[in-house]
């Protein structure tokens, strides 16, 4: 296979479809509880080095409740792929990040993550191999399909594709040139969903963003869901089921997991939530005192829940979106 | 008509919003193309159908969406998927338009997201290439939105996240981007801009009102092409900014 | 780009990706009343010699109100992407088609397709090209993400591959052989769905098989629906949208639709009926004879509804499956 | 216990059936397979997780499906999804076993379903490969099953449409062929076969009662290799046959 241009970037998580096979082969396929406190999910399946990734945005369906836990047991050396806005910001700022697969890390409406830039700036990020929102989606869905690489025609002549691992090849077929981006499997992956139950059977309101295609990509998948329901209503729905039990490692109950990111049909964002980080992430002592007064000075997501309080989720709950 | 005074974002998105073809797809990134769309499908483009980077397509805008995942993305709308189905409409030639910001643009169009700087020792880190890098690569046209300043409009992008025209003429066929795709204007603080179709290079098309041309181009970092005759782009109207202030940035976020 | 091998079978229907991508700008964004009669849609968008597919089987939430509808018109020299069961037999000893990308016609429990078998050992059906069912649904998903290929694992090392039109290559990140699949793009693509808008938006329940892929992969999409429900049932539900109205031309009101396949939780198998075509296709003469009883005999699906009678379809109707 | 009289098809499904693991993914073709599954969800195997082709996973098979698609395929199932979803599931490694039917088969457990005699001037059209190819490329073990006679127990497949073992050891990695896989028991009206490991070729390993050796060889259109042992199967026990009878093919399509 003629190779016309090779990206710069390191290979941050090389892979092995074989080997993940076999991974995947190891998997359970018996229905067993899974359910489990956040502390042991993070626990057991993230380790200091690891790969991992988060679903959606802190501020949309995010595991934000995990996220936090992941600071909280202080796990090094993270090798993320990333495209996030609060979740990574808070794992930036802790100073867990050693290598990026970079998307877009910023605070989106708020504009630059203050966190990111000192991350990166200070070489505490020792790596950042860059791509496309869409071509780091299609990398999951390669791993996802079990194949290991996928075209696209996204990123050709740039540099966001001369600094990641991309690869431009011709078309055999047409002789057209596209990109190929190599599978991408995680070590770990943290998502949100509205409802879950006890095996990890998974179901989502609104856009599943890039849920499917994580969750098939990942060798530890840990799911926080607002709700566990039981085993019958899934199966009454089977349709509704996007992401299967099999994929799953450990299913943590977290109402308001998301917070202060929003909920789609159950809660609206925390704006003043939202806020309070970007004005805190500011300096680095700001994101340190944040960092302590939700994260490290809490046992767990039970106690953020009584410190955030039942007025203003109730506020947030006001502001969801409905259907009418 | 009554005298209005505005702001300079708030002329920008004016101008914005009235590039919003009606009956297009749109692809809308996260800030000051979501003012624009808003405004547009209030105004000149009610069958705009916004399309957002992780699913939503064909909301109603009723309320600003501040993420490109929030409900409001999806609000009343035609589909709610994942970032593929939009990311490969793209791709497949379904999104007309791509919406986009950056830090620094180039005379090709081509925009910075990702650092200032050396890309491994960074002056300055910058959110990386998101969505913008498949818009602009795969989208038929894209409409650039920026503050306007020698600094940001810059003769060479510290790193071209998102492709415009990269290197001239041709140049986007030779690296592969699909056929008859590529930036169509830039529509600025001070001006709106769009690209001389023999050299790809930019071009003033019409300045903002009382916008001189030659302050556009001391705000400009490269030798920017002047047309025949410049126009003037009209001040908004005052529906326009009641629709602004009263019913889309009711936060004040960005105006 | 290294060729390890190239299957013999042709292509039969080329594509250009760059092509497909004009095609689709031109396709309207507008919400237009899209509902018309059978005769209407398939007279406008399915013609002599065009590329046809439909989705899932002749027994299982299939077309075959407008497959009928294609017989009616007598509509030649298809080509035609197969994998089916009652509605591609029906075209088949109707003398409709003439290539065929197949990867499974028959008769399910009932066998071998008699029809299948005299078009092709007559060489009435010019060519077969192989593939697996795996393999032409990636091919309809390659076209569905806009990109030349798409890699598998499947297929390697057999004659499957061998009489079909993929290639070999090496995998350049890692080395390992896989075959690629051309991406496949239809002329017409045929799909039977539970609900839609007027403006073609649609939903499915159940196994949504490979509807959202040929959809996506296709130039003109031809939507029968058991029920045409209201815009705003959709704009309430957008994350049941499996095929939104940009992608549609025609949306044809089908109750029973899919008779004698079923639809699920609405109708049954009609099991009598479905045996009936296997008896009488045993012969040229009793299929000849089929055809003439449920559609050449026929002005359309509404005079098939009153043959088939109430009754009938109340039974199926007692077979549907239930969410319990 | 009662002796009782059974059909050769009734005791294929019966020793088919006790061959699924309980707890194990497995990819169910149209016909006998399904038989089979439900049989074993029935006795052996309650936790088995049976994956129909269009998309249904995890059914509780309470009635026999006689389409890959039809809603018995996901009754009361875990997912509901799509055939990318079912086949992207075994591509990954995630199906335990396949259960597969064909035509012919060759000494490596190479099945063909596509044509008899050439393929251009088919003798006889077969349905095509289906799902076949893609369980017997994909899944980790596969299990045919088959009528035993000469005319399909082949030296040489008329085609390869779903890999066996190809031309012996080493030919499915040297393929491609994902690390692993391969055929590992081949059920027929007269016995039941495995393979031997050293040379990948089929070998007899045990009889159904009241089948001599001899009559499966002769039956065989190649050398079928003979272990020091052979062993005989047990016939259907009463409880199976009423299953079969009176819960799985109440309709008499099969048996």
């Amino acid at each position: 296979m003629e190779i016309l241009q090779s990206g710069t970037g390191e290979l941050t998580q090389p892979f092995d479809l074989d080997e993940f096979r076999a991974w995947n082969r190891k998997k359970s396929r018996k229905l067993v509880d899974k359910v489990m406190p956040e502390a042991e999910a993070i626990g057991k399946f993230v380790y200091d080095g690891c790969y991992i990734g988060t679903e959606l945005y802190g501020t949309v369906r995010c595991p934000m409740s995990l996220a936090r836990e992941v600071v909280r047991q202080r796990v090094k050396d993270l090798r993320v792929c990333g495209q996030g806005v609060l979740e990574l910001d808070l794992w930036l700022a802790a100073g867990l990040v050693k290598k990026l697969d970079i998307t877009y890390i910023g605070l989106e409406v708020y504009g630059t993550s203050y966190a990111l830039r000192r991350a990166v700036e200070s070489g505490q990020v020792e790596k950042c191999v860059e791509w496309s929102n869409g071509a780091i989606t299609w990398r999951l869905k390669a791993a996802a399909m079990g194949v290991p690489f996928l075209p696209t025609r996204s990123m050709l002549g740039t540099d966001t594709l001369a600094y990641s691992a991309a690869k431009v090849v011709a078309d055999p077929f047409t002789g057209a040139k596209v990109a190929l981006l190599p599978a991408l499997v995680l070590d770990a992956a943290l998502i949100h969903v509205h409802r879950a139950d006890k095996y990890g059977n998974c179901q989502v309101d609104g856009i599943t963003g890039f849920a499917a295609e994580m969750a098939r990509a990942s060798k530890r998948l840990i799911v926080s869901a607002e709700e566990i329901i039981p085993t019958q209503e899934i199966r009454k729905y089977p349709d509704r089921t996007l992401i299967p039990y099999y994929l799953v490692d450990a299913v943590v109950h977290a109402p308001y997991g998301s917070h202060p990111g929003e909920m789609a049909y159950l809660y609206g964002r925390d704006e003043p939530g939202i806020k309070e980080w970007v004005e805190m992430s500011k300096t680095a002592e700001g994101a340190q005192a944040y960092l302590d007064k939700y994260i490290y000075n809490l046992q767990g997501h039970d106690e953020y829940l009584a410190l955030i309080g039942e007025d203003r989720f109730g506020r947030c709950v006001e502001l969801r979106e409905k259907r009418e | 008509m009554k005298e209005q005074t505005y702001s300079k974002t708030e002329l920008m998105i004016c101008v914005a919003a009235r590039l919003f073809e009606d009956g297009a797809t749109c692809f809308i990134g996260t800030g000051i193309p979501m003012l624009a769309a808003m405004l547009a499908s209030h105004t000149t483009a009610p069958n705009l159908v916004p399309v957002f980077e992780f699913g939503g397509t064909g909301a109603i805008l009723e309320e600003l969406p501040r993420a490109v995942g929030e409900a409001r993305t999806w609000h009343k709308g035609i589909s709610a998927l994942g970032i593929c189905d939009t990311m490969e409409n793209a791709q497949r030639g379904f999104i007309d338009y791509g919406f986009l910001g950056g830090a620094q643009i180039d005379p090709y169009g081509n925009l910075n997201s990702i650092t200032i700087g050396d890309h491994d020792h960074p002056k300055a880190r910058l959110p990386g290439s998101g969505g913008g890098n498949d818009v602009g690569s795969l989208c038929w046209q894209t409409v650039a939105i920026m503050q306007h300043d020698a600094r940001r409009f810059v003769p060479t992008v510290d790193c071209v996240t998102t492709p415009g025209f990269l290197s001239g003429p041709g140049a986007r066929e030779t690296a592969g981007l699909p056929k008859g795709t590529g930036p169509v204007y830039v529509v600025s603080t001070l001006a709106l801009m769009d690209y001389d179709p023999a050299t790809c290079r930019m071009r003033l098309k019409a300045t903002h009102p009382g916008v001189s041309v030659d302050e556009v181009l001391a705000s400009t970092g490269f030798e920017l092409l002047l047309p025949a005759r410049v126009e003037v782009n009209a001040p908004p109207s005052a529906e326009e900014l009641r629709l602004l202030r009263e019913e889309i940035d009711t936060e004040k976020l960005y105006i």
